[in-house]
């Protein structure tokens, strides 16, 4: 049997942990099949998750977040015969699959969906644990939101340094009544559980925000603008349903092949108009012919659309 | 007997705390309007009796009536009702509280806390008028002195309307003029017709006070006599419990050298009170120098500065060289090294750690020395407990045990570990505080014996006690200490316990001739 | 000059009032218990149990009164478990405050767990299953005033119940302390238990009731965690705050106005924590988060060494009261 | 006299504890709709049933074991260190530094530099409290509860900033070089085919925390300052009278009470982590109350309880693997039992006072 481990968020996050559960259950339900699963209490959990599921014969066992990433590297080599999927981290081992995604392509198409909702010229953006991964969203989404209007002013805010920066929806609170202070009207949120707190202040207080990883439009509906996907889902999907037999190696999830993308659904159709729909898939689509090059923060280091 | 009913009527009282019977079928009568004076011994069970009328504590057995009718006490509230006030020996007021707070605090009429203040302090100008006790009500407990501090507690049971007073040891604290202040004050009260008992262990206050006087000795009551019928020798005696002094068989002393010189010794402790006021005094070698005095004039604080406890200015000499009273060597390891061994008066608070066992007591103070030590880091407990056996034996410590705990043995016997830890370290000086206090008349025996022994190998002995015969019967010379000062010496063959516990009281010799016709007099 | 203005902005001062609201109600919580002589380093616990029990059932009943009924009665438990202790069975009272935390940090994740099944956490609450602001009169009329408009709406206006009430309760602890009957004998207890026997009084009885109004307190402060600052329950979701507010409470050395201080500047060094950006500006150089997030603590314990005016606790606290062996 | 007798004091009383918070333990089981029973065998199973649950339980024991040490030896001065989680964290700080800036050249030259590295870092950590205690009367529970938070704010400054290797994205140092890796058991006693103790995280720091238990017992029981340290913890007054200076007390068991927490990052920082990672204690300075509570504050007791606490802590692991019971249910009966040994102690004393002295009576009469 397939196994997943997630991440301390828990897997009902409504947001990355929770993308990876639906996945796994999609697959549980086409196929019939039983999963293993565990929800992470702390970090030195993780190699002895990994290390029980493997004894224990699952396989492939596939892991959402970066953390796993130095566990993984040494229980991987103790258990040749096991496959795993990590996602979010790059880990180099005959049998591990790294599963990457492209989020400044997607938070891009957020930034321009954010530039034309707003009416006071700011949009914002609050991350969870400030770290090059959660950079990357935010410099993708300053870069959107620059490109659909170059005046826009754009806020960021990182919740904390800890893990604990990603279930904090208090501070997710506040720092979004500090961002709308400032003149935001839509705020972006990638920060795990802390994000629930972004949503609900952002729906309390009149203005859009927009969900991520999984499609949160329906947590607020006709007040979340969108949500920047993740399809961690599809990853966990392909994973088990690859089953042992799956290819490892590096993997990127991008625009082109629907890894990223934003959210359009019943909940926000009345937000979205024809004009920001439109301006769009043309960003869209020549992110994918390659018209267009969103920079990655991760590559460099550095975002040119945006200072932290 | 009378035919009016007596305001406080106790039957049979009884109280045990753990193995210490602290009251033994306890009965006594206290008549209104009277000032019924209790003494005894330390421990004696004084303190136990009151808190049991005041409902502080909770009698065994026995009953209690109050203006003839029997009455539970079960806490203070009933006490309080019952027109019953307690000033303890050991006050219970709240510091940090104005005296208006502490005399209102319990007594309050109703939620509301501004009423309740205002009516107390109208009634504190009354009480101040009616019997002289002035206190500044927005004081604090903390800046006041303790003799204004005892007027609040006796504020606190006027203000609840108390008739009868109970007042533990309160001239303890006092000054002789605090102390003659609170008896006028007392006898003002009894105008009043108010019914006073009040306990002390000072003789000429019971013989100017009182109209009654109990006695009592080992949780036991053993008279109640009319003070003007009775003497102080009697109630001392009542007190011991025994016609004879107890005399120790020794041969006249051989004093030697001087080991102790104690030159202008002062001590002011933490609270800034001046304990010791210039102590000068000298002991010998091969003598017993006998400190008399009432509890809390200086002795404990003048044991605490010589055996390097507390610090204190001056100069003090021993075996000739100086020895530092404030520094860095100014504690028992130091002053243990330099030949002072020191029998503390409370052993067990400071003399002995309860939960140790006896031979890890043996050691204890003297746990550097060489013989206890197997290497600079190691003890050797194999070496200690072969000590304390030894010791054990000598002394007779029952049982000889030396794995038990210290808290298991008696009093004697307790005492008995702490005296051969520290005799048997042959040392040039002995300190040695109340050392028969609480111990059973056998083990008093043995206890004497061996400070006179030590005496006659040719030590120094500084003896503290409470009890006059103890000094008279072991001291070569007797001092005798009043207010933190040395109010004179005397040779005990040409003194006697009346003498002294005049000097004790802080009067001279002359002021003791014209003593029995005040007494007379007044009562 | 503006920008160092700026760290005063309404925005800045507003989050303040509101992240001081939890410190301020867990604040006087223990400082009642303490002046009871209850030492009580089981806020937090309490605070956190109070959060869990009124998002469960303000999102079970749609009610935040009867959450709010339920978060004060489940704290209150916990007081009731602290008095057993430290009370009736004399234990120590500090063993007994970090048991207390640690079996809420236990309990509230496993009840949720078995209850919702999400992770330890309750859903989000909605409507009148939450403390929403309080609009003032014409706070939108007057918003556009230079600085009195938004001080007006949304500085002292615009807050949710649970804040009036926090800061209501200043004056009335100190008014229950200082002015009744109640507050005499309760500050009395905690500096000398025997003054209040001899007077007549229970001992156990004051100091129950101080635990018991310390549990109401903490039982508030949970609830506006997490349903009025909050919209449900998240694990661990104090972080720490119960621990802040004892540092507040000595800080404030037990007394309630000094509380009210005490805790508004540890509520503003957290909101500033938020805006990291106008510290910047401020002063030109970037400040540590950590730094402000230790500063309680170590402005504490530099008033707990007495270098900056000493706090001496209450008397007799900590230890229990035996009369009798 | 004693109403109680010793071995009823040291084993009866905790025992009864234990007991109560085991059934209050499974009445939360069956209440979160769970089967205690099942659960109790699980752990079991999965604790010590094999080497590798064996590897697991005493991996947290060694934690255990050096922060319940750290707790007993300040409360055999009657002082009560909260701080043991601040204490460890500066621990692991002093091992990190040891590990990444000293090139060693093999394990047993790193493993005694790093217990000093972080004895010492732990025990400066100790000392400041413990000095605002003896010199400005702080309260040492307050204090060291404020010095955990400052502890964590520090490492938290450090490990997110200067120590962080630049890319990388959780705060935590990078990787100690391999000659500073620790042996596990699997290193020390697989022999030939069959690996056992397998990928498990206990290692060589078990033996030393063995080490610390025999060097506490002598340094209490048998050596001059242990003497002195529980005089002034039996009675203040008693040890001024012997001479025996509080300052220097309440110093020393501070520091060596701290250096034992520090300790503990030999077994979680270098032996498991091999690097210095951000909220590595997890609570075992916390847990180290209840051990040191449960063992009497004896290295023995300390010893089995640790070891208790460990199979807790590797059986709660294994629930949350195998079923849906949350591993807070640990946290939960870790409060059960702090609160039944500590804070509820008399609650169980005073019933058995009275079977003892009734015992007795029969027993004379
Ligand atoms: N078991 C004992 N053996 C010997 N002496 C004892 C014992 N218990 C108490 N004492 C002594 O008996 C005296 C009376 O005890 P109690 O507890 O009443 O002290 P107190 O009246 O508060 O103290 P003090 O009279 O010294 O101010 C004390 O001095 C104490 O040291
Ligand atoms: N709370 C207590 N717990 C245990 N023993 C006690 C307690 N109070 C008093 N005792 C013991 O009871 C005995 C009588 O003490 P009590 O205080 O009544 O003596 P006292 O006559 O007042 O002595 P003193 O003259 O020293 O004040 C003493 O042996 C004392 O140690
Ligand atoms: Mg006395
Ligand atoms: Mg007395």
């Amino acid at each position: 049997d397939p196994a997943i481990i997630f991440d301390l968020g828990g897997k009902f996050d409504k947001s990355f942990n929770e993308a990876a559960f639906n996945g796994a259950s999609r697959w549980a339900e086409e196929t019939g099949g039983t999963f293993k699963e565990i929800e992470l209490q702390s970090d030195a959990q993780r190699e002895q998750a990994l290390r029980r599921f493997a004894e224990s014969g699952a396989n492939p066992i596939v892991m959402a977040g970066f953390a796993f990433g130095s566990a993984l590297s040494e229980v991987a080599p103790d258990y040749p015969d096991t496959k795993f999927a990590i996602i979010d981290m790059v880990v180099d081992q005959p049998n591990v699959r790294s599963v990457v995604f492209n989020e400044h392509e997607g938070s891009y198409l957020a930034g321009i969906m954010a530039a034309n909702a707003s009416e006071t010229g700011t949009v914002s953006f609050i991350g969870g644990m400030d770290i090059p991964l959660i950079r990357r969203f935010a410099c993708g989404y300053a870069q959107g939101a620059k490109a659909a209007n170059a005046d826009i002013t754009v806020i960021s805010n990182m919740t904390g340094t800890t893990g604990a920066a990603w279930n904090d929806p208090v501070k997710g609170s506040e720092l979004t009544k500090a961002q709308i202070s400032q003149g935001s009207d839509v705020v972006y949120a990638a920060a795990g559980g802390t994000g629930l707190g972004v949503l609900q202040t952002a729906a309390d207080e009149g203005i859009l925000s927009i969900g991520v990883d999984s499609n949160q439009n329906y947590l607020h509906p006709g007040k979340v603008l969108t949500s920047m996907l993740k399809r961690v889902d599809n990853a966990v999907y392909k994973a088990m349903l690859d089953g042992t037999d799956m290819e490892t190696g590096f993997n990127v999830m991008d625009l082109s092949n629907r890894g990223v993308g934003v959210a359009l659904d019943e909940n926000n159709e009345g937000l979205v108009t024809y004009a920001m729909l439109s301006e769009t898939y043309a960003a869209a689509d020549k992110i994918i012919s390659g018209d267009i090059k969103v920079h990655d923060y991760m590559s460099d280091e550095s975002c040119p659309a945006l200072d932290f | 007997m009378t035919d009016i009913a007596p305001a406080i009527e106790l039957k049979g009282i009884s109280k045990a705390f753990g193995p210490v019977q602290a009251n033994k079928d306890i009965s006594i009568r206290v008549m209104p309007g009277t000032i019924h004076g209790i003494i005894g011994e330390n421990g004696a069970g004084k303190s136990t009796l009151m808190s049991i009328l005041y409902g502080f504590y909770k009698a065994d057995k026995g009953e209690v009536f109050i203006s003839g009718r029997k009455t539970e006490i079960p806490d203070s509230q009933a006490a309080i009702a019952a027109g019953i006030g307690m000033v303890f020996q050991h006050f219970k007021l709240v510091e940090n509280f104005t005296v208006l707070e502490n005399v209102v605090l319990g007594a309050e009429d109703g939620w509301s806390l501004g009423p309740s203040l205002r009516k107390a302090r109208k009634e504190l100008i009354n009480l101040a008028d009616e019997y002289g006790l002035n206190v500044d009500p927005d004081a604090l407990i903390e800046e006041i002195g303790v003799g204004m501090q005892q007027r609040v507690e006796i504020l606190k049971a006027l203000y609840r309307q108390a008739d009868i007073l109970i007042l533990d040891e309160p001239t303890g604290v006092l000054t002789p003029a605090e102390a003659d202040q609170l008896f006028r004050i007392l006898q003002r009260l009894k105008a009043e017709g108010k019914t006073i008992i009040l306990i002390t262990h000072k003789l000429r206050e019971i013989m100017d006070v009182t109209d009654t006087v109990s006695v009592m000795r080992r949780g036991e009551m053993t008279a109640t006599v009319k003070t003007s019928e009775t003497s102080p020798q009697q109630l001392a005696e009542l007190m011991v419990g025994r016609k004879v002094l107890l005399r120790v068989d020794k041969t006249p002393a051989k004093p030697r050298e001087a080991v102790l010189e104690v030159k202008g010794l002062n001590v002011t402790d933490d609270k800034g009170v001046h304990r010791l006021k210039g102590i000068d005094l000298t002991v010998r070698a091969g003598e017993v120098l006998g400190i008399a005095g009432v509890a809390g004039n200086g002795q404990s604080e003048l044991l605490e500065v010589l055996g390097g406890i507390q610090s204190g200015e001056g100069s003090v000499k021993l075996n000739g060289a100086e020895i530092d009273l404030t520094g860095r060597h100014s504690d028992g390891q130091s002053r243990r090294a330099r030949g002072v061994a020191h029998v503390p008066e409370d052993r067990q608070r400071e003399g002995l750690i309860m939960n140790f066992a006896a031979w890890e007591n043996t050691g204890f103070g003297y746990h550097h020395d060489d013989r206890y030590n197997r290497s600079r880091l190691m003890m050797d407990n194999a070496a200690l407990r072969q000590d304390t056996e030894e010791k054990m034996d000598r002394f007779d410590v029952r049982p000889p045990n030396p794995k038990l705990a210290a808290k298991s043995f008696s009093g004697g016997n307790q005492q008995k570990i702490v005296l051969a830890r520290e005799i048997e370290r042959n040392p040039d000086l002995l300190l040695i505080g109340q050392p028969t206090r609480g111990v059973d008349i056998g083990a008093i025996e043995f206890i004497h014996q061996q400070i006179v022994a030590l005496r006659d190998q040719g030590k120094a002995i500084l003896l503290v006690s409470v009890e006059l015969e103890e000094i008279l019967a072991l001291s070569d010379r007797i001092a005798v200490m009043f207010d933190g000062q040395i109010m004179g010496e005397r040779l005990p063959d040409e003194t006697d316990e009346k003498e002294l516990g005049l000097m004790m009281a802080g009067m001279t010799r002359e002021a003791a001739a014209a003593q029995p016709q005040n007494a007379a007099q007044e009562g | 000059m503006w920008d160092f203005l700026n760290l005063f902005s309404v925005p800045v001062l507003e989050t303040s009032i509101r992240l001081a609201t939890p410190l301020l109600l867990a604040c006087l919580a223990g400082l009642f218990s303490e002046r009871a002589g209850i030492f009580d380093i089981g806020l937090e616990g309490k605070m956190l149990i109070a959060a869990f029990f009124s998002a469960a059932i303000s999102f079970n009943t749609g009610s935040v009164w009867l959450g709010l009924g339920a978060g004060i009665l489940a704290s209150v438990t916990l007081s009731i478990i602290h008095g057993l202790a430290s009370i009736t069975f004399r234990g120590n009272q500090l063993i007994s405050g970090v048991a207390i935390n640690f079996l809420a940090a236990g309990m509230t994740v496993l009840i949720a767990q078995s209850w919702f099944k999400q992770g330890g956490r309750t859903p989000q609450l909605e409507g009148a299953a939450r403390f929403n602001p309080i609009e003032f009169p014409f706070a939108e009329t007057f918003m556009p005033v230079p600085v009195a408009g938004p001080v007006y709406a949304s500085l002292i206006g615009g807050h949710a119940l649970l804040v009036y009430v926090a800061i209501a309760m200043v004056p009335l602890t100190w008014w229950v302390l200082f002015r009744t009957r109640f507050g005499l004998r309760l500050r009395a207890v905690g500096e000398n238990p025997a003054a209040v026997d001899t007077a007549g009084v229970s001992v156990v009885g004051l100091r129950n009731a101080a635990v018991l109004i310390c549990g109401v307190l903490c039982g508030l402060a949970g609830a506006y965690l997490a349903t009025a600052l909050q919209a449900g329950f998240v694990k661990d979701m104090t972080a720490g705050r119960g621990y802040i507010a004892l540092a507040a409470l000595i800080f404030a050395k037990w007394r309630p106005w000094y509380a009210l201080a005490a805790c508004l500047l540890f509520g503003y060094l957290q909101a500033i924590a938020l805006r990291p950006d106008l510290l910047t500006a401020a002063f030109g150089f970037k400040v540590q988060i950590q730094l402000l997030d230790a500063l309680p603590y170590i402005l504490t314990v530099v008033i707990l060494a007495g270098f900056v005016g000493k706090a001496i606790p209450p008397r007799a606290g900590g230890a229990p009261y035996v009369k009798e062996r | 006299m004693d109403v109680i007798p010793k071995w009823a004091d040291a084993v009866l009383v905790p025992l009864i504890s234990l007991i109560l918070a085991a059934v209050l333990s499974a009445l939360v089981i069956l209440a979160i709709g769970e089967d205690p029973v099942a659960a109790a065998k699980l752990m079991v199973e999965g604790a010590v049933g094999s080497t590798y649950g064996w590897g697991y339980t005493l991996y947290y024991a060694t934690n255990f074991i050096f922060t319940g040490l750290a707790v007993s030896v300040a409360f055999h001065a009657r002082m009560f260190n909260i701080g043991g989680e601040g204490q460890a964290m500066l621990g692991g700080l002093g091992v990190a530094l040891v590990c990444l800036y000293i090139p060693f050249p093999h394990w047993a030259l790193a493993l005694p530099v790093a217990i000093i590295g972080a004895a010492a870092f732990a025990a400066i950590w100790a000392a400041i409290p413990a000095y605002l205690q003896a010199k400005r009367g702080s309260h040492i529970v307050i204090t060291t509860i404020m010095f955990n938070f400052i502890a964590a704010a520090l490492l938290n400054y450090l490990l997110v900033g200067m120590l962080k290797p630049s890319g990388a994205m959780d705060p935590a140092t990078a990787k100690f070089a391999a000659t500073t890796h620790l042996p596990t058991f699997q290193d020390l006693f697989s022999w030939g085919e069959k690996p056992v103790f397998r990928g498990a995280p206990a290692n060589v720091s078990f033996f030393v925390s063995l080490l610390a238990c025999v060097a506490v017992w002598f340094l209490i029981w048998r050596t001059r300052l242990g003497f002195e340290i529980r005089a002034y913890g039996e009675s203040e007054s008693a040890a001024k009278y012997a001479g025996i200076s509080p300052t220097k007390i309440i110093m020393i068991s501070m520091i060596i009470s701290g250096a034992l927490a520090g300790c503990m990052a030999i077994n979680n920082v270098m032996g498991e982590a091999e690097r210095l990672v951000l909220g590595s204690v997890e609570g075992a300075g916390f847990i180290g109350i209840a051990v040191a509570l449960m063992g009497r504050s004896h290295p023995l007791g300390v010893l089995l309880a640790a070891i208790l606490f460990g199979f807790l802590y590797q059986g709660g692991a294994e629930l949350a693997l195998w079923t849906n019971i949350p591993r807070e249910l640990i946290i939960v009966i870790q409060a059960l039992v702090i609160m039944f040994t500590g804070a509820l102690d008399n609650m169980i004393r005073m019933p058995l006072e009275k079977i003892f002295l009734m015992m007795r009576k029969e027993g004379a009469a």
